[in-house]
């Protein structure tokens, strides 16, 4: 029983960040909160890679003579890749929510739904 | 020898990891913001500065002891300023520092005997 | 300004060796961790701080956003131009094996550059970002 | 033994500062911890081996997207509103999905694995042969920029474009939709005009 958690505990941990991330975009109105929400959901996804491709006792995949084994390096380049991608896309994020707060004068959610149905 | 180092090496990081804790129990149990400032620069100072010296007893090659050293300077510039930095920005937004209540109650009697007194 | 006094002598200070440690996780990144992006990102937040502590008007006047702007799109051509490089020489696209007599040597050459064009396009890309959204009046 | 420890110690911390991000109203108090959340992150990243990965985590999400967000809520303002209707159904749709991604988690081979599949396929070609092919120590380097050098290069372009598309939204003046440069755009015409009529000044 021990042995299942500690195999799972990373997967789990992982998915309970992803939901809160994903529970914060969904239920949260103010859209800056909506993007530190996407942006856990993120962190959490590049959680999920960087667990899968840990190999136990393994070290970082930097070739030395040292070491023998290494952790699968395949998913920390996709990950690093993404990280700064990622912080691009928040910036386009946050240029909208600058326009749309220009535009409308809020950015909460229910307000602009109000807004919107005015007009 | 090896074995003086190692000691001496988990010495200070013991001591280190004690003193974050410590700051760790300070930045909980202090009133206000002023006050934990406090706990928070033992943390970066004392605690980060005996840790990084206990991985330099420990640190086999020359770069990694170099590297170390390079971290603790630079953490001696950067914590006294960022706490500075803290400090100024919490006064410029207006935040007043805590006083014991009874503290305040004799300071406000105080300046209301000067108000009397004075013009306004 | 004179209760800036601390910040602004210990940025001073400090965003000198905050460029160096960018270049030498740059070009240090093919042997230690490091490389194109994290560089890249070290460059952008010396500029940040500049302008966080000096003014916007002053970072602009150190990182002109004319330059910068040019800078987004430079790096990605380094990038597509080595790979070019690779085709003019007869191999594939992105193939750096044919930029040197020695294979071994090339890949090393064209992952330097194009780490190089990385590194510019992130660097130029977040200090345009921070410059935008730092500039935008309320 | 003590690996496992600081692992879970640290994704502890991760859960506690997600839950707190989500509960607080104050979005600069959130701001502040989505870089702790960072920093937690990057390591854990260290942890799992990852130093290139956690190395651009601390530089990007407790540096640049800490200060970005803060350049925002300058412009947007500090308060949440607080939610005006019950959220049940978002909750009812989170714990199913968790569940159901939970209840996935037994078929994935355990934590750590040596002969997980993912390990199984390039991961073993690349590390004992990028040395003799591409001359590298840092295996992560010559994938990124060798072997994978075109998804590179799109990552590169996707950041171009975001550039590209924050100057486009937020370059001009306030209130100023047509224009996309910094400066005036009418006042830039106007001169322009008049350069080549002659100075009216």
């Amino acid at each position: 029983m021990l042995q299942v958690i500690l195999d799972h505990y990373n997967y789990w941990i992982a998915i309970l960040l992803m939901m809160i991330g994903l529970y914060t975009v969904v239920a949260r109105g103010n859209l800056v909160k909506k993007l530190v929400g996407l942006n856990i959901f993120q962190t959490s996804v590049f959680l999920l890679y960087i667990t899968m491709g840990k190999v136990a006792g393994g070290t970082a995949p930097i070739l030395d003579d040292r070491f023998t084994v290494y952790s699968n390096p395949i998913p920390h380049v996709l990950i690093l890749t993404a990280i700064v991608v990622g912080v691009a896309t928040t910036a386009l994020g946050l240029a909208l929510v600058v326009r749309i707060k220009e535009s409308y004068g809020t950015i909460e959610e229910d307000e602009l739904n109000l807004l919107d149905g005015e007009m | 020898m090896a074995v003086i180092l190692d000691i001496l090496s988990w010495f200070l990081l013991i001591g280190g990891s004690a003193f974050v804790i410590i700051g760790a129990f300070g930045m909980w149990r202090l009133p206000d913001f002023y006050s934990r400032l406090h706990p928070a620069g033992l943390t970066d100072t004392m605690g980060a500065g005996l840790i990084l010296l206990g991985l330099l007893l420990q640190s086999e090659a020359f770069m990694v002891g170099i590297k170390l050293l390079m971290i603790a300077v630079f953490l001696m510039f950067t914590s006294p300023t960022s706490g500075h930095a803290t400090a100024r920005a919490a006064l410029a937004a207006g935040l007043r520092p805590w006083q014991a209540p009874e503290e305040a109650k004799k300071l406000a009697d105080e300046n209301d005997g000067g108000n009397k007194d004075g013009a306004a | 300004m004179r209760h800036h006094r601390v910040l602004r002598i210990i940025s001073k200070l400090l965003i000198p060796f905050i460029m160096l440690f960018a270049l030498y996780v740059q070009f240090h990144g093919d042997f230690g961790p490091g490389g194109g992006f994290q560089a890249g990102v070290i460059m952008a937040s010396a500029f940040i701080l500049y302008g966080l502590i000096f003014g916007l008007e002053n970072a602009r006047k150190v990182a002109p956003p004319a330059v910068v702007t040019k800078l987004v799109a430079a790096g990605v051509l380094i990038y597509a131009g080595t790979g070019y490089m690779g085709l003019f020489k007869g191999a594939n696209f992105l193939d750096y094996g044919a930029l040197s007599k020695d294979p071994v040597a090339g890949q090393h050459l064209g992952i330097m550059i194009i780490e190089f064009g990385v590194g510019t396009t992130v660097a130029a890309a977040m200090i345009t970002i921070f410059f935008l959204f730092a500039g935008r009046d309320r | 033994m003590i690996i496992t420890l600081i692992d879970i110690a640290l994704l502890t911390f991760m859960g506690a500062t997600a839950l707190a991000i989500l509960r607080l109203r104050s979005l600069f108090a959130v701001v502040m911890l989505s870089g702790i959340y960072s920093l937690l992150a990057a390591s854990m990243f260290v942890a799992l081996d990852a130093v290139d990965v956690a190395f651009t985590e601390a530089a990007v999400g407790a540096g640049i997207s800490t200060v970005l967000m803060i350049a925002v809520l300058a412009l947007t303002g500090e308060r949440e509103r607080a939610p005006s209707h019950t959220m049940w159904l978002p909750m009812a749709v989170v714990v199913l999905t968790g569940a159901a991604l939970i209840y996935a988690t037994f078929d994935m081979p355990a934590f750590g694995a040596a002969n997980a599949p993912v390990n199984l396929h390039v991961a073993p070609r690349y590390l004992n042969e990028s040395f003799a092919e591409v001359g590298l120590p840092n295996v992560v380097t010559s994938v990124l920029a060798s072997y994978r050098g075109y998804d590179t290069l799109g990552e590169v372009t996707v950041i171009f474009t975001a550039a590209v598309a924050v100057m486009l939204l937020i370059g001009g003046r306030k209130g100023d939709d047509a224009g996309i440069k910094n400066e005036p755009a009418d006042d830039a015409v106007d001169d322009a005009d008049s350069d080549g009529n002659g100075d009216t000044a």
